[in-house]
């Protein structure tokens, strides 16, 4: 009976999926400014791509709505030692061309992941040994003890051995490939869909994956999905119904989009921090009248610049309410913590400062900003302009497309910035991140790599201490002790200027429901439209 | 007597400016009888290329005729409305312009400029068209006509370009040919042929011929008859060999006097001192009055009217109270 | 992009007509200015656009391009005939709290700024190839000519593109506002010289074979100095043509420039820019932030077309 | 003939070389463009690497001559954004553009002519100052700003056509169209007409004056002492002679039409070379830069040479003596 019954149920079900399924699986259209860059998972660490890749690839863990990480491939995991990491395998998992998914395919991608030319070679340390067991069992053996170890492995994406290498795709698509590989121009995930056809910068569809493992919780047969730059004609082309979903819209167009009758906007926090920085690190700085000496060296003038730049005003009037004023130079999905309060707007106070450490009448300075980065950046930028143009300091802008702006200012342009505008998102969500590229001091003999982003030249070798400490310290009560120790380190040496985490701001259409997810990666497979 | 060909009478044209509306054609009256070639001469701005344009109907605003009337073989042809007066020009009166080297269309070969010409007046088939064109080509002097009529305009010279000019205005057998200064732009060598083809023309088609020109040589060598036209009016019309032997308005004197006589005899040439006034400044009375030596008090008041004298008729005060006897 | 357009007709004229120009001034051009409402209207029009540019610091609330004046607080405000108004911002506010009328007049003074001196400099360009290549003829005309047929084939858009992208790089990061101000000058001074050097060509290849020059070298004066004498006044009245409808084509292309990214910075906005920045408010309901720039950028391009247009037809009499 | 067309061909290397130099010398200092390739958290080793393996580091020289060899070839590398052939990209993008920028020259060619015819032969009527008017405004306003205001009205507000995009197309070999669905043809409207105006009113403008100095020439004077019909005077006569420097200007300008698509295809996300080439300067993939100078050199020299070999078709003139002098 209870088998009769749970097979005509089963029936039924089936009948039922079967009648409802081709008039409820919709096409959703969806348009983002950025672009899939390349479809070979290692090549490109951008989060718009990956979020593309994700769709079409998984990988062991993944991020679930909350950014916690959750099994995907790999169905459970432990950790026997703190040097060695065991994960059990899903069965029955396939690829797209058919493949199954074994231990083999991981043993292959975490060699793939590591080798030259990946843009991906942290996501494992090169130490690290992985070993199958058997066909469903891998282990990951470090030499010294990682708590983090999966934190950024939602992005690391199982690619099949067997197609790899009948494809010559063995090695990873270097980002500077003069030739494009095999794996570059296809896809063989295991993922909720299958790349149909895919038009660099034109259009890319997504079909629908009929044989993936989990239950869909979209009611999707396809995505079609085209890169729109321009911001107001992706605002139009979402008011006008022509896509469902756009990702970014411009704050300003949020109340227009959320008034249209026919689409809304979700808005959220996002994880990435703005903040600005201030040369420290040169005894003159680069583009100042000041000559001789750095005023930035000075912790009194860092103070004022702090307490001069008004982030209440900034968020009400450029971000239109859209930010979270931020103390810490992480998000607080990041880093939860009551103790920090950012230090008061105070111009008066200084211009006292301003006055003791000699500058009663201020000096000039350049400051670099990006105009097509981050949320409004230029007029942020122009905003601190003002700001301190009220404590005397004139400053002169210097706002460029990114393109030309990270090539100044980043590691390889020689840090060539006085005054700058900068945003951070901790890709591995952690706080470790942040404490190591951004405020770790430069030119460290042991670690090369630390603050290779610490473009304010900010260094405390107590600090650094902390963060290294942070690194390999596997209770969560204690490293989050020491991380509040360090961002307390930090603050009282007014090293950064920390302004606020932006909103992100997807349009979406009254047809479609979805989730936002705050890492701002757009994850349609969790998108559901009505029937047209 | 018959009915002449072209009869104007009375003609006056108006040119609308910012300065006042210009009377460039006033009280202008001549006949044409069939065969007969007039020649109109006068300085430049006298109004003989605007009588031919008003003829015509060919005067552009913000010109427009402003009195009298132009009759055609009898019919009125200065009031036809468009349509009907675009079915006159090109059949029954031809027109040659001064320069041939741009009166042709330079895109088109000349000979289809022949056939459209003929088969918008004449109801042809394209083929009888072109034989026609072949045969005025050949009638106007264009050698080997049949290869020619597939040139293009710039693959003439310019007397054969007036030559095909010719063609064009004849093609309809027009009962009139108007010829605005037919042989200026021409080489002197080619004018006397292009003179006489337009002569020999006129005189086997029996068409009348209104002939253009500021060289009393030409008319002269030409004309049947003569209107010496001086600031919009007929100063003096006449047989030709009365105006040229002995004209009687003293502007006509003056213009003979410039024609060089192969008698070569010692009499210098006559110049009439100062010039043509323009027509935003023409005297009160007799137009000609500040320059003529004969001119006195009516001259400068009264406009003098046209006076028959014998075969001639001149408009000159000097032949109305005084009959003949000033005249030397 | 006119350029293919004018020199047709330009080139005969100068050509046709020596002296029209200084003819056409003592009566005929001035009648038809005064007979003409429009072309009054659109003089006028120009006049005070150029006015506003001159005096724009005296008569704006603010200035703009002073940071230290612009108050965040007064971001966004509609203008003052709104509900929302405040004093003294007429037309509002923009959402750095740039007094948007102030932002008009100070970017009038960019745009016309680079405008004139992009044409300035385009025209002493043009005038000196021009002579250049028809005095000497042969191959320095060749060349000359030559180049100015490739240039002419190629939008001046991409020109100007091409000569920013390149002073970009050149001078680095280095280009402050005026620097950038500078480089827009030169690169539309670079993209219209074709059409003056065609112009000023045909005239001295027309004065070049007149009497009075041989004259001139016979008696010992320089033939250069004579011609320019006689091609300069017969070639003022088609430059003159040129000048004012590459006026507002310069001002055009500074504005697309600016449009895609390189004209001026919005820390020293150009009308162009200011359309530009107001663009992106367009769906938000900002409507004053793009709408007044736009409305003074089309008035002040449209009064110098119809200038322009006027000036050609009243210097060609045949037109008229 | 021959020895004309073979002077242009020769030309037309010419500019194609001292444009490839041009291109080369821009984009060898446009910027760093492995900050483009890799993400912000890429080692200095890891960039170094990338720059060497590029050949960033060799001798300008060096960098040239490879250039120089590739392009000869038709290689142009491989964009460092999409990491495909340029010329492929470029190939396939070509046909959106070239579409585009035919629509938008037919519609300014018939209704710039029209206009333009019109206002030429009345005048003073109503109409031909509206025309006037129009044309005045449409050479006033910005093309981007024209085309942000179209979307605004046609799409958002009145939702009657795309406001982005080519629709739905169809796969002709490697050629790609939008004419043969209704989506394709919908999608052309508001591009062809933004990237159009600017044409329209310069062929508007152009025929009239040329139509006003036509009709009062010697021969149309003399074809209406003919007794011509009006119809065969204006549209047989004037018209076509009228057309001759039309053809010249529009053939000409189909290269800026080409080139001004940059901004149309920015605003209307038009998937042609344009955008390619904007997309490409944002993130200094100069392969692409340089491949799109050589490309739309290209086309502009091929259009230069066939409109020349056009004139001498229309004017007869020209035939025998090809020596034009410019």
């Amino acid at each position: 009976m209870s088998v009769g019954r749970s097979l005509f149920a089963a029936t039924l079900a089936g009948v039922l999926a079967l009648a409802v399924s081709p008039a409820s699986s919709q096409t959703l259209r969806y348009a983002n400014q950025g672009e899939l860059k390349s479809l070979d998972p290692y090549t490109l660490n951008e989060s718009t791509t990956s979020a593309h890749l994700g769709h079409v690839y998984e990988g062991l863990v993944a991020r679930g709505k909350d950014l916690k990480i959750i099994p995907a491939l790999a169905e459970s995991w432990e950790t026997p030692e703190p040097t060695r990491w065991r994960f059990h395998l899903r069965k029955g998992v396939k690829f797209h061309n058919g493949d199954p998914f074994t231990a083999d395919d991981v043993v292959f991608s975490a060699e793939r992941v590591r080798a030259k030319g990946s843009n991906f070679q942290s996501r494992i340390p090169a130490d690290a040994k992985v070993v199958k067991i058997d066909d469903y069992t891998v282990d990951f053996i470090l030499t010294s003890p990682n708590p983090i170890l999966t934190a950024l492995w939602a992005t690391w994406y199982i690619m099949d051995k067997k197609w790899a290498e009948a494809n010559d795709a063995v090695a990873p698509t270097p980002a500077a490939a003069t030739t494009p590989s095999y794996a570059s121009l296809h896809e063989n995930g295991t993922g909720p869909f299958i790349i149909e056809s895919h038009q660099p910068g034109v259009k890319t569809v997504f079909k629908v994956n009929p044989n993936w493992w989990r239950k869909p919780e979209h009611n999707l047969k396809e995505i079609i999905f085209t890169p729109i730059a321009n911001p107001a004609t992706r605002v139009a082309a979402l008011l006008s119904g022509e896509v469902d979903v756009i990702e970014p819209v411009p704050v300003q167009d949020i109340e227009r989009v959320k008034a249209s009758p026919n689409a809304t906007a979700l808005t959220g926090p996002e994880l990435r921090t703005i903040f600005v920085g201030m040369d420290q690190a040169r005894d003159e700085l680069l583009y100042s009248n000041v000559k001789g000496k750095n005023p930035f060296k000075d912790v009194r003038v860092r103070e004022a610049v702090y307490r001069a730049i008004d982030v209440d005003l900034i968020k009400n009037r450029v971000m239109r309410g859209l930010s979270t004023p931020s103390a810490l130079m992480v998000a607080p999905e990041i880093f939860p913590s009551k103790d920090f309060a950012r230090p008061k707007f105070d111009p008066d106070a200084a211009k006292k400062l301003l006055a003791d450490a000699g500058y009663a009448d201020g000096f000039e300075v350049t400051m670099d900003c990006p105009n097509d980065r981050y949320v409004n950046d230029a007029a942020i930028c122009q905003a601190i302009v003002g700001m301190l143009a009220r404590i005397n300091i004139k400053v002169d802008l210097l706002a460029q497309p990114k393109a030309q702006y990270f090539a100044k200012v980043l590691k390889p342009g020689g840090y060539k910035t006085s005054l700058f505008m900068l945003g951070w998102t901790p890709d591995t969500l952690d706080s470790q991140n942040v404490l190591h590229d951004i405020m770790g001091c430069r030119d460290d003999p042991k670690d090369p790599n630390r603050g290779e982003a610490n473009l304010a030249g900010y260094c405390n070798k107590q600090f650094d201490e902390l963060a290294d400490k942070v690194l390999v310290e596997s209770d969560s009560s204690k490293r989050d002790l020491l991380i509040k120790q360090a961002f307390e380190l930090s603050m009282k040496d007014w090293a950064y200027i920390p302004l606020h985490q932006q909103a992100l701001a997807w349009g979406v259409s009254k047809k479609v429901k979805l989730t936002q997810r705050a890492d701002n990666m757009v994850m349609l497979y969790w998108a559901t439209k009505q029937e047209e | 007597m018959t009915e002449p060909v072209l009869s104007v009478r009375n003609l006056q044209v108006e040119f609308a400016s910012r300065r006042g509306t210009l009377r460039a054609i006033n009280d202008v009256s001549f006949d044409i009888a069939k065969g007969e070639v007039l020649g109109v001469v006068g300085e430049s701005g006298a109004g003989k290329s605007v009588t031919g344009l008003s003829v015509i109907g060919l005067i552009d605003p913000p010109g427009r005729i402003a009195g009298g009337e132009v009759r055609l073989a009898g019919l009125r042809i200065d009031n036809l409305p468009p349509e009907e007066m675009r079915r006159v020009r090109g059949k029954r009166i031809g027109m040659i312009f001064q320069d041939p080297l741009t009166s042709l269309n330079p895109l088109y070969k000349v000979g289809d400029q022949i056939v459209e010409t003929i088969r918008t007046h004449l109801n042809l088939s394209e083929a009888a068209a072109r034989r026609r064109a072949i045969d005025l080509l050949a009638e106007v002097g264009i050698p080997a006509p049949e290869k020619r009529i597939d040139g293009y305009p710039h693959e003439f010279s310019g007397g054969m370009r007036q030559r095909v000019v010719i063609a064009l205005a004849i093609c309809a057998e027009p009962e009139l040919i108007i010829a605005d200064e037919p042989t200026t732009a021409l080489d002197v060598s080619v004018q006397a042929q292009i003179i006489s083809l337009i002569k020999r023309l006129g005189r086997d088609h029996g068409t009348a011929v209104m002939l253009v020109t500021h060289d009393m040589g030409v008319i002269a060598e030409t004309s049947d008859r003569v209107a010496v036209m001086y600031a919009g009016r007929v100063a003096e019309i006449g047989p030709v060999q009365d105006v040229v032997k002995n004209p009687l308005h003293p502007y006509a004197k003056g213009l003979m006097g410039a024609i060089p006589t192969l008698a070569g005899d010692d009499k210098r040439l006559v110049q009439i001192p100062g010039s043509m006034p323009r027509l935003s400044a023409i005297p009160r009375g007799c137009s000609f009055n500040p320059r003529c030596a004969f001119a006195f008090d009516r001259c400068r008041v009264e406009r003098p009217e046209p006076l028959p004298r014998g075969a001639q008729s001149v408009a000159c005060h000097l032949y109305d109270t005084v009959p003949a006897e000033s005249a030397a | 992009m006119s350029e293919a357009v004018v020199p047709h007709t330009t080139e005969k004229r100068a050509a046709a007509a020596p002296g029209r120009f200084r003819r056409a001034l003592d009566s005929d051009l001035f009648y038809s200015f005064r007979r003409s409402k429009v072309t009054m209207i659109a003089a006028g029009v120009t006049l005070l656009f150029f006015l506003l540019a001159i005096f724009a610091s005296v008569l704006s609330a603010q200035n703009p391009f002073d940071p230290a004046q612009l108050q965040l607080m007064n971001s966004r405000i509609s203008p003052l005939w709104t509900a929302d108004g405040q004093s003294p911002f007429l037309l509002g506010t923009d959402e750095q709290g740039r007094d948007v009328l102030s932002a008009i007049l100070y970017g009038l003074r960019i745009s016309l700024l680079v405008g004139v001196l992009g044409v300035v400099l385009s025209g002493a360009i043009g005038i000196l190839l021009g002579l250049t290549a028809g005095y000497f003829g042969g191959a320095v005309d060749g060349l000359i000519m030559r180049i100015a047929d490739v240039q002419l084939s190629f939008p001046a858009i991409l020109i100007a593109l091409l000569i920013n992208g390149i002073a970009k790089s050149v001078f680095g990061n280095k280009l402050d506002e005026m620097s950038m101000l500078a480089v827009l000058v030169f690169a539309i001074g670079l993209s219209f010289w074709v059409q003056y050097a065609r112009t000023v060509r045909g005239s001295v290849l027309v004065e070049k074979n007149k009497d009075y020059v041989a004259a001139a070298q016979l008696i010992g004066l320089p033939a250069p100095v004579i011609m320019l004498r006689h091609v300069l006044p017969n070639t003022t009245g088609p430059i003159l043509v040129i000048a004012t409808i590459n006026l507002a084509l310069a001002i055009i292309t500074e504005a697309t420039l600016s449009f895609l990214g390189s004209g001026m910075p919005e820390t020293m906005p150009s009308l162009g820019t200011l359309i530009r920045i107001g663009n992106g408010y367009l769906f938000a309901g900002e409507w004053w932030i793009v709408a007044f720039p736009g409305l003074a950028l089309a008035a002040l391009i449209l009064s110098i077309n119809l200038l322009g247009d006027w000036l050609r037809d009243a210097l060609n009499p045949k037109l008229r | 003939m021959l020895a004309f067309t073979l002077r242009r061909a020769i030309q037309a290397i010419g500019v194609m070389i001292a444009v490839g130099i041009i291109a080369f010398s821009m984009f060898r200092f446009a910027g760093d463009p492995v900050n483009q390739m890799v993400g912000m958290d890429t080692s200095g080793a890891e960039r170094a690497a990338i720059r060497k393996s590029l050949g960033l580091d060799d001798p300008v020289i060096v960098q040239f001559g490879r250039y120089v060899g590739n392009a000869a070839q038709f290689k142009f590398g491989v964009s460092y954004q999409f990491r495909l052939p340029v010329t492929n990209l470029l190939m396939e993008r070509m046909p959106a553009t070239l579409e585009l920028a035919i629509c938008a020259t037919i519609f300014a060619m018939i209704s710039g002519i029209m206009m333009g015819v019109y206002s030429a032969l009345r005048r003073d009527s109503w109409l031909a100052h509206v025309f006037q008017a129009v044309s005045l405004i449409g050479i006033s306003l910005p093309t981007f700003l024209i085309g942000i205001l179209m979307i605004y009205l046609f799409s958002v507000t009145l939702g009657w056509l795309p406001s982005f995009g080519r629709g739905d197309v169809v796969h002709i070999g490697w050629w790609t169209t939008g004419l043969l669905t209704l989506s394709g043809l919908k999608a052309l409207i508001m591009p062809s007409i933004t990237l159009g105006l600017f044409q329209m009113t310069l062929i508007m403008r152009l025929v009239r004056a040329e139509m006003l100095e036509v009709m009062r020439t010697d021969y149309i004077r003399f074809a209406r002492a003919r007794g011509l019909t009006t119809r065969a005077i204006h549209f047989g006569h004037a018209l076509r002679n009228t057309l001759v420097p039309v053809i010249t200007v529009a053939g000409l300008q189909f290269g800026s039409v080409i080139a001004f698509a940059i901004i149309t295809e920015t605003v209307f996300q038009w998937p042609g070379m344009g955008l390619l080439f904007v997309q490409a300067v944002q993130n200094v993939d100069i392969p692409i830069m340089a491949a799109y100078l050589m490309m739309v050199s290209l086309i502009f020299v091929t259009i230069n040479l066939v409109v020349d070999i056009l004139y001498t078709i229309v004017d007869p003139r020209l035939r025998s003596t090809v020596s034009r002098a410019h």
